[in-house]
């Protein structure tokens, strides 16, 4: 299975672009990992510093030796990331946990993005590209200052309709809204805030429409040995949860480790309440 | 598979002895932070430990705390995990039977709220396939003991011990908490009702606040506190407890290097287990086993044995059992 | 000397009461760290901290422990000064006369092994110019008790504010150790004998080897460790003791940015401490209370004194005192 | 007072040098202390990575708005030192500490040093250059492999005798046996292990030599305030030893902070024993 070949890797930091306010992309030359990376795929960087576990961060684009990141300063250790220098040496681990996956018999798929939920899609684009199945791309954020991205996403010559929450960049509105106003999709794929797939996984379940998201949760070590990024899965789904599960007697659902037995979630799956 | 550069042949004993449990070296992958190594083995060759520790099991399966469960912090992280896990039945049928093939020899953790859980889940531990000893995590709330911690006090400490002690035949290990004034008193108690080694020192209480959120990081408020951050503590109690006890020392708490490792070591430990570090190099257990051959060998020693308590006073007067 | 750019005037109130006493701002330069501020005058404006609190004072002078007293650790340092000092008398003669002049208020710190000495030094400090409260080192060992750290017991604590609370008119504030299984009972126990505020927390005790040279690093073995390490561990003890305390916290470990501090804020501190981050960077007062400033104004909060205890349930109950 | 001009100050690092195995030399532009570097002075340099304190190392050379290190790999910090790359801008504190005092009535002056203990030199010998007055220099070493910095003294124009323990460079011995076969030197400046500089203070008290040596202790603050740094001297000597002193009645010297006090002692007031 390609998404068990991973590598611990020395990467070259090659270029690095302020791309908005607190936003960054960075490239880096890493060819064991870049020439693996599937779509949602992400990579565990041991940043230098004071920092004693890596930070996972979703694989933006992969293309030959490189493969380039996409992320915000969020905090302490992005911050760090967006201020090395090009020319740093800095250790991958990855590409690390599943992908989504594109049915052969797709006629079409919507992708549903909301802010920085956009770093999966390139990859999948580029796949869907090249089996030649339409794609259409919801892309929707609270302002536009926080869309990033789609430019890069466009330059693949995709039509994306995006939306802001107050209407600064097209329709006013979130990407449900989009998506309801649209014909039903054959299969959709989400990732964003919790709260937006919360809602496209009922927007999915509730029409029937097959839907893979891409989830995130406070990684420990990226592995899938901490139990730290956990999330309630039905029990029986296509996820592989390994142990372990929850008490059989009391409750319908496993335990699944994002790290490694996501990212990637079918909505059906997902059990939003404990 | 990643192997080290120049990491010849070793030309001294590895091996340690951690009651009648043998062990091939002295690196021990710590509980909660390693499985059973498969996860790591895409990357590493779990073989690389002398022993791996499972999380801890309890009686009844566990979900575990609410998310977030860890959070980073300066050189180091916090988990709530909570103990979650499949229970001790689960366990046995659908776990213990791959222990059979497990890439190095394995002790098993135990955890549990009442001196009679130890001992239940211990009994059913013993004597699975490639388990050389029980370690007992008694920094768990007491809950015959209106909720304080086991290893907060001497007494429930030796219960636990004494309790387990009665019904397994395996190595029992006592790992400490060090949320103590005075980790000696606790050390000795566990020593006296029979126990064959201590494990220090459990993840360190701790918490973060998310400033933008204005709560806790962590679901469960605060956390145990792991990595870099705590290794000073963790020397400081293995050396304490190195100044009353006759058992052996597993030593840990923020080993990432072979320099961190000897640390332990010349403090008074026989052995010395690593967490979080996995997390950050997979690699750890190939770079620490050969910077401590290598410190063996620069001091003209032919075990790594005789590193443990060079820097102790104690182990002058001290023989042989170490 | 140094100012930050964009560090406009403030538009909020940043002061903060520590029992009787006013500070202008809630930052404090902790104790053995800052002298009087005068090495670092050169390159920032000591009176950029709302107070500063002096290294404690003993009775008789002392000339602290052998070398090599600190040693640096992952995100942090070991130190073992050994409460070195000239002793009340010599200060009182010789330094006190110079508080006249000192750039910001100050908290004098006294340190003793009975509770008669502390008493007895504490007296002497009331009303020295620019006095504004005395903080009580706690955390050396008790003569009067075999040698156990005051802070490590309740009464002891008790024992000694309420000896200094007889003497001193002038707020006064117990300095507890995170040694200690259970920080709430100490905190109590100070406050009931009439404490008018808690620091929290001096240095947790560590120790580091010296691989090379097989021996402790420090001379005298064990040591505080300090700096952003031990961050989590301050953070919990300031929000376990905010649970039950009514009187004022004054919150330290490791604060090295504003974001630091505003986690000490909202766990329920109402001052904080700055030490070992002054060594690094001697701004650092400078950082910390621009970034709390703007947090504060990004809540639209009009006093600094409002982020107390923001992350904190038991907050939502308390009123005005903090 | 110079010495008390102060800098917090953002340096770049331009060159870096390996020079012997675990021996580096770095080049810093960092115009405000290079300008006002003298002998023995040192800077504290904020090592990126998980360390709270600031590393000490002493000043080797400094032309213009350059400074230059020459140090050892000894442990964490100066083996992250050791690996940064040419562009990292690092924050440096100083110039700091007391500085070597070059008499004017000077006719000549020894130095001695012991391995690193070359450090302080450079600038020193370029004061003696300046003022025209003789200087001999004693360097030595465990091996020729550990002298270090001598080339660059000597690029100066200046005459170094070397010994090393084993003979493998310059004379079969110590720098005290070397100075013990001279004539009585005017004036010592020592500088190296702690061994040697208390055989060298022994050797100048005997012999009523002034000497001034530059100490090394571990640092915290490197600022005066922790007081982790200190140095028994004799009471009413030249330092200026601030608080807290030996109590009066016991002890007859005061506690001096190598960070502030000195570096720079003279030989007669230090007190090697308590
Ligand atoms: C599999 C995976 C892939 C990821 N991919 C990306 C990516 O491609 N680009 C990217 O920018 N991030 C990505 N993240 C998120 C990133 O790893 C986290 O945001 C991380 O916490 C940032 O670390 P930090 O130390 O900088 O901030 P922290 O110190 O952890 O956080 C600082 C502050 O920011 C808040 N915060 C942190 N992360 C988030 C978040 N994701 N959403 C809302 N608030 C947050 C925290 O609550 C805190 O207040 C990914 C996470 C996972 C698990
Ligand atoms: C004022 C001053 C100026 C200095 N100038 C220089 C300089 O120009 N060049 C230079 O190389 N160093 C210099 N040093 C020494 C340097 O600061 C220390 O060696 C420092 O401890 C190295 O830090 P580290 O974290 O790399 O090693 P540490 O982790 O502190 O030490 C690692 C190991 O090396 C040993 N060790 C450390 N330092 C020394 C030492 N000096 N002698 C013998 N053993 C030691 C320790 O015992 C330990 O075993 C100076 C020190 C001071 C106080
Ligand atoms: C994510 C995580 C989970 C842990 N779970 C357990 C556990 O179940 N039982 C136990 O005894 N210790 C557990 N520990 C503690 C470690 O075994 C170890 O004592 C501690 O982390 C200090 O070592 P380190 O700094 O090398 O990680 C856990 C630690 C971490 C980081
Ligand atoms: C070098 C040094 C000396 C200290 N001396 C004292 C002291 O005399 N009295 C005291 O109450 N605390 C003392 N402390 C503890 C600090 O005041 C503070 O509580 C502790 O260092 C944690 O804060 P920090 O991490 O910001 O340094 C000292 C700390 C250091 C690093
Ligand atoms: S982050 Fe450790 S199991 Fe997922
Ligand atoms: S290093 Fe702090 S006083 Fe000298």
């Amino acid at each position: 299975m390609p998404a068990h070949q991973q590598s611990l890797e020395d990467a070259t930091l090659v270029s690095r672009e302020f791309i908005a306010p607190g936003f960054w992309h960075l490239g880096l030359r890493s060819p064991h990992i870049a020439g693996r990376a599937g779509a949602a795929q992400y990579v565990a960087v041991d940043i230098p510093g004071d920092f004693a576990v890596r930070l996972p961060l979703g694989i933006w684009t992969a293309d030959g030796d490189t493969l380039s990141l996409l992320f915000r300063e969020w905090g302490t250790r992005t911050e760090r990331l967006a201020r090395l220098p090009v020319g740093t040496t800095l250790s991958l681990l990855g590409p690390l946990g599943n992908r989504f996956t594109t049915p052969t018999s797709a006629k079409g798929a919507t992708i549903v993005a909301g802010g920085l939920g956009i770093v999966p899609f390139w990859l999948l684009a580029k796949e869907y590209q090249r089996a030649g199945i339409a794609l259409e791309v919801i892309v929707g954020a609270r302002s536009k200052d926080l869309l990033v991205g789609v430019d890069t996403l466009r330059e693949l010559g995709i039509t994306i309709a995006t939306c802001t929450d107050d209407g600064s960049d097209g329709t006013q509105g979130n990407v449900i809204d989009l998506l309801r106003a649209r014909p039903k999709p054959d299969l959709i794929y989400g990732c964003g805030p919790p709260a937006m797939l919360r809602a496209l996984c009922s927007f999915a379940n509730e029409r029937h429409v097959p839907c893979q998201i891409s989830m995130e949760e406070t990684f420990g070590c990226s592995l899938g040995t901490c139990w730290g990024c956990v999330v309630p899965v039905r029990r029986g789904c296509d996820q592989a949860t390994g142990y372990p599960r929850a008490p059989a007697d009391s409750r319908a659902y496993d335990l699944a480790r994002v790290c490694i037995d996501g990212t990637v979630f079918q909505a059906a799956d997902v059990l939003w309440q404990r | 598979m990643a192997t080290l550069n120049g990491s010849a042949q070793p030309r001294i004993d590895t091996r340690v002895r951690i009651g009648s449990a043998r062990l091939k070296n002295p690196l021990v992958a710590a509980s909660g932070c390693y499985n059973r190594g498969a996860e790591f083995a895409r990357v590493v060759d779990p073989a690389a430990y002398g022993a791996i520790v499972l999380k801890s099991i309890t009686a009844q399966p566990r979900l575990g705390n609410a998310m977030p469960r860890v959070a980073p912090t300066p050189a180091g992280m916090l988990n709530a995990i909570g103990l979650q896990g499949p229970g001790i039945e689960y366990f046995l049928t659908h776990e213990a039977p791959a222990l059979a093939s497990a890439p190095t020899a394995i002790i098993a953790s135990v955890a549990g709220f009442s001196v009679a859980e130890f001992a239940a889940v211990a009994a059913r531990m013993d004597g699975l396939p490639n388990v050389v000893a029980i370690e007992l995590d008694v920094s768990c709330p007491n809950v015959d003991r209106e909720g304080e911690c086991f290893a907060a006090d001497p007494d429930s400490t030796a219960a636990v011990v004494a309790a387990v002690k009665e019904r397994v035949s395996l190595p029992v290990i006592a790992k400490l908490t060090p949320n103590v004034a005075d980790i000696k008193p606790i050390a000795l108690a566990a020593q006296s009702a029979g126990a064959d080694a201590v494990s220090l020192i459990n993840a360190v209480r701790g918490m973060a606040v998310d400033v933008t959120a204005a709560r806790p990081v962590l679901a469960n408020v605060s956390g145990g506190l792991s990595g870099p951050a705590i290794r000073p503590i963790a020397v400081n109690a293995v050396w304490e407890a190195a100044k009353v006890l006759r058992i052996p020392i597993i030593g840990m708490g923020g080993i990432e290097t072979g320099r961190d490792a000897l640390e332990f070591l010349m403090a008074g430990a026989t052995a010395v287990a690593i967490g979080t570090a996995n997390f950050r190099d997979p690699l750890v257990p190939l770079r620490v086993l050969r910077d401590i051959e290598k410190e063996a060998e620069r001091r003209k020693l032919s075990t790594v044995a005789a590193l443990t308590g060079l820097a102790h006073p104690s182990f002058a007067t001290k023989t042989g059992t170490r």
